[in-house]
């Protein structure tokens, strides 16, 4: 099949990028739920079981620990597995595999074998999912050390970070955030991988930094669109990957905005905010000419009705809004 | 296989069967409404629709006691409204109004009824299946005499949980009726592909010891007699059932999916054993007067169209309520 | 059977305090693995099955999901169940009862139902048990709102949140300290009663503030008596709860300090302390006279072998050395 | 229920009889090493001995290829000696030495000897049974040939992934045994008190359509018979195969564990039927010169007194060690 090029979804992006990395490495396959003949759930695995067949795209039963458990055996032993956890919620149901097993069975065995494999998982909310089907759980994932974690915000990124996942010899988690799905831009070019761990400035500025991560990154560009005509320049930092975690980047940029505003959509406890923000409290403190402030979901379940739920995750308004706070502390 | 299957039986009080075909028409209607309310920009979200399988939920509910717990799953609409949620409340929820048996906080996965012991449909596949066994374990304790319902997919049988909550429950030989809706789907996918027996609820029961039933779901009146049994064993405190209740879905998977991964000859059959057909079919057996039926047809048709008029007419759900009801004392603060 | 007075210890403060609300209350049930005749493997339940019997103390087959779940269907119908998972680091295996359904059922369903449950575990290291039986998981359940977290580092304190715990219409996980077992302490006079989310000030101190919890309290107290023959006086403030945050009393005593150190058994990345850290960025940042600086565990699986375990875990000295530095900045 | 019971043999090769004797005598050794060493302080942490279960390790891995995969439990190391570890290097992880298996960085728990396809230990009970059913769904992509046994214990039989591994294992038809040590308790708790059928794992087979198989754990020319036709199926893609290996622990559960929950009656009757005991009645009948079975004892007993002395002389595990073997470049850092 020939590479997607112009403009196209992210999700799009998330079948071409594993695509690319199934025509050049026979040993990646990929298994879940309905991402055979169905193309998945949300059509994230449209032509892949056409173009590469039963033995290299596996229909699962409703297993998630079978499907992750599966998957570390078949890296520990040659292969490059993609597991599909259909919502990241369900990482709960399979949670021993990604915060006991796989993050662990290379150091607990002295370094005696290696797992590398995918866990890719639709993330976040926005969509009316309800409590059990909209978390943002990447701060999970955050909480184990060695797993790495990717939570790319654009279809091009989608596409060179899924390639250094599949390529990578260490576990990742690749969230895909199901706000983005239905987004666009440009296709990534052939052969264009992004190292994991290297944050983008996706929009400069001098006065405020902004941290942002997947569905938060298009959140925090378009309140710096609103705040510009105000005389206020944003500076907008898409992490795009959690581990490795890019703290470089952050840290030059508050050092020339003085200014920190992280906007994540997990819950502000827990959040992988606060590790950020710690670190630059730490780290960045002589920088620092304000306090740093976190816009984040609130501390409650995920509401069904979507005016409820606009009031617990990050929006514009309320980005927007804590940037001008800090602008003129 | 320690597995019996039942024939549909033909005995049944005609007056009690004319209420629950009843409540199989409002059901019916509601997820009709539900359907059409989505594709109108109504319905936010997502919806799983039961239409189709609602001799599970009518059947079953006849045989329990307004004090026995009910746990369902995101597709469970057909057992909040047979244990005494109102098409009102249900499509309210649906609609995000303030007003939904839920205060549109849980949506069209999370109907619950608690005043009535439907405890909550639940979205995780399986999860519900040992809190059904805990609800029973609770009954035992208290002597309660209470039964308690977990309803699932076959898809559950799949999944770890349905393993222990059905040794448990037989380990501690508790009040629980273990019903799977056997669609033969999963979402997109039959269940026949990912499954090692050929009945996944039923072929399993025996490594629990639990004696299992296929029935016809699509027949209330099979459904009835065959919970009835199963409530009586738990009642009595010979512990669990599995009842594996064959059926089928009449809207695809969930929202606009058109189900287009089932051969088309498969969906005439079983659309041919609509369980309205079945149930008329007993009516018209038992004598029941054309007028009767036609009488429970339109006060059907005229509950549904009320609900979805009250519905519409309801407030939408106050904003402020994201900020209340996770805790018991009603607030959500975190911080002391 | 008469409540326990003089000096126990952590692990029989974890069965007094059961006993004590099991006497008070028939409701409240226990279940767990190995928790009835053998008294529990840690023996923190060691006299229930004697004192109250088959029908309030119940062995359950190896089903961390059936545990969990079964004690959540209980307490949705009238009982207080008390569920025990033996090592927190199981808590994964039945994770989605933790994460998706016990915390956001009430909400969910506008507020019909309560979970008035107690999840109780052995946590933390220290103990040479390695990377499967040694984690400190108080920050999992950190990052899901819905659930309250007790963490206790005595035992009149064990006693004081256990009734607490078990006397709670919502649901609280209840960390015990795998490394506090075998610490000694007054037991709690009768009816003993800590309220959840109140910190304590275990030593006060003008200098500077260090934050700690469960197994961090013994670590910073010690090292608070290394540093006051230095002239430094530390101010430890155990937290107790995680949920609810007594963030007031941290503030409060890093407004008179003006320093702070949070001191943690869990990993640095994802761990409690980045949210302690970063309200005190933002609500205390004016107090601040030098960097907020965290001692946690380093971002690695836990080692077996005692000497690495030291590497990775929080030790007094390494609190000596942090305090000390932040208190010449 | 789909299962046999199988006959001790009374077949082997005495040569190759003699030499799994002595590696029952190694494993014996080394268990009663790790016991005497931990009570002298030298092994921290926990220790959790497979003495008396060694004919299940040795047995099985008479009938692998090399190149076959082993998942084991933290009750491990008989396995990872019978896949090539040494007691040396086993002992030395115990003893928290640098020359440990896994570094002294995984311990008793987590024996490990990837170089032989031993592919570890794990701690969290049942957690390796998907693993290994992914173990040989690489081996059938590849069409290696190889095939993967997961060893667990009857209290592993009540878990999800137990259930989730064998019905995966039997719809991809996949080369895997999974073989369960029924030594009748969990920790301090007998099995049959919390399970729901009298065969933890056999009495499960049916409920994926595997074929299972009871037999004396006890005899390791059973075991070896058993598995050598589990692991013929598997190569031939006939799918997998459930062992249930009747033995026994002959220390407690862990560490000091006295077991004194068991009654002595069983355990005088377990301990009459040590493998030891068992094995070397074989090599009687087969005919084996007392001199020659005396040779083997000698060698073993050497053996493992030179891995005590070795482990003992090795250098403590370098703390710096434990900051590397995160990462696939050896390196632990979270952050660029
Ligand atoms: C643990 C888990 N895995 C996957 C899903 C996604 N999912 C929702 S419904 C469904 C299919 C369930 O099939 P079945 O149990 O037969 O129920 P049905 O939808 O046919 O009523 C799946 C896979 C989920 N909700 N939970
Ligand atoms: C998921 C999980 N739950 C509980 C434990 C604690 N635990 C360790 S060994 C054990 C008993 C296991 O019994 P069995 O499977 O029969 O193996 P055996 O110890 O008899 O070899 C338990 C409960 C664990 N390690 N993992
Ligand atoms: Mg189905
Ligand atoms: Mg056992």
């Amino acid at each position: 099949m020939a590479e997607l090029t112009g403009t196209i979804t992210y999700r799009e992006a998330v079948a071409e990028g594993i695509a690319r990395e199934m025509r050049r490495d026979s040993s990646v396959v990929c298994l879940g739920e309905d991402i055979g003949a169905a193309g998945g759930v949300f059509k994230t695995t449209v032509g892949l079981f056409e173009e590469f067949g039963p033995r290299r795209v596996w229909d699962t039963p409703i297993s998630e620990q079978a499907i992750v458990g599966a998957a570390m055996g078949a890296a520990m032993t040659g292969m490059r597995p993609v597991a599909e956890i259909m919502f990241s919620d369900f990482l709960a149901c399979c949670w021993d595999y990604l915060a006991n097993e796989i993050p662990k069975v290379r150091y607990m065995t002295g370094g005696q074998v290696t797992v590398p494999l995918v866990v890719r998982t639709a993330n976040g909310g926005g969509l009316g999912f309800g409590a059990q089907h909209s978390q943002a759980t990447e701060n999970w994932a955050f909480t184990v050390p060695g797993l790495k974690i990717a939570a790319p915000a654009t279809p091009s990124d989608v596409i060179g970070l899924m390639a250094s996942a599949i390529r990578s010899e260490d576990p990742v988690v690749f969230f895909e955030h199901k706000g983005l799905f239905a987004s666009k831009g440009p296709a990534a070019p052939a052969d264009h991988v992004i190292p994991l761990g290297e944050a983008a400035i996706v929009r400069p500025g001098r006065d405020v930094t902004v941290v942002a991560l997947a569905s938060t990154v298009p959140v925090s560009r378009a309140a710096a669109e609103v705040l510009a005509p105000e005389g206020i320049a944003v500076e907008v930092v898409d992490l795009r990957c959690l581990v490795p975690l890019d703290m470089r980047t952050v840290l030059e940029s508050v050092a020339k905005t003085s200014r920190l505003l992280i906007v994540e959509e997990n819950p502000y406890q827990g959040g992988w905010g606060g590790t950020v923000a710690s670190i630059v409290a730490d780290e960045g403190f002589e920088f620092l000419d304000a306090p740093i402030r976190r816009v984040a979901a609130a501390c409650v379940p995920l509401p069904f009705a979507d005016r409820l739920e606009d009031e617990v995750i990050p929006t514009v308004d309320k980005v927007a809004d804590a940037v001008r706070r800090l602008a003129v502390f | 296989m320690d597995t019996t299957t039942r024939e549909p039986v033909h005995a049944g009080p005609a007056a009690e069967l004319l209420d629950l075909y009843q409540q199989l028409l409002v059901i019916r209607r509601t997820e009709k409404a539900a359907h059409d309310l989505f594709l109108a920009g109504l319905v936010k979200g997502t919806t799983h629709l039961a239409a189709g399988q609602e001799a599970v939920a009518v059947g079953a509910a006849a045989a329990l006691r307004p004090d026995d717990y009910v746990f369902a799953t995101y597709r469970g609409h057909h057992h909040a409204i047979a244990r005494g949620a109102t098409p009102e409340e249900c499509l309210a929820e649906l609609m995000s109004k303030a007003t939904g048996v839920c205060k549109a906080k849980g949506g069209s996965m999370h109907l619950t009824k608690a005043s009535h012991n439907m405890l909550g449909s639940y979205a995780i596949v399986g999860a519900h299946l040992p809190m059904a066994a805990g609800a029973a374990w609770s009954a035992q304790l208290r002597g309660s005499g209470q039964v308690a319902v977990a309803f699932f997919g076959d898809g559950a049988t799949n999944i770890g949980a349905f393993h222990e909550a059905l040794n448990l429950a037989a380990v501690w030989k508790l009040p629980v009726i273990f019903v799977c809706e056997n669609n033969l789907y999963m979402e997109y996918t039959p269940i026949a592909s990912v499954t090692a027996v050929k009945d996944p609820a039923a072929g399993r029961a025996p490594a629990y010891g639990i004696p299992a039933e296929i029935i016809d779901g699509n027949d209330v009146l099979t459904v009835w007699d065959a919970m009835r049994a199963a409530v009586e064993r738990a009642r009595n405190g010979n512990g669990p059932t599995v009842i594996e209740a064959r059926t089928y879905r009449h809207y695809g998977h969930s929202r606009t999916d058109p189900g287009k991964y089932r051969p088309e000859a498969e969906v005439r059959e079983w659309m041919a054993r609509d369980p309205l057909t079945v149930a008329r079919a007993h009516l018209r057996r038992l004598g029941l007067s054309d007028a009767a039926v036609e009488q429970a047809e339109a006060a059907a048709e005229r509950i549904v169209a009320e609900a979805i008029d009250a519905a519409k007419q309801a407030p939408e759900a106050d904003p402020a309520e994201a900020f209340t009801d996770v805790w018991a004392d009603g607030g959500a603060a975190w911080r002391s």
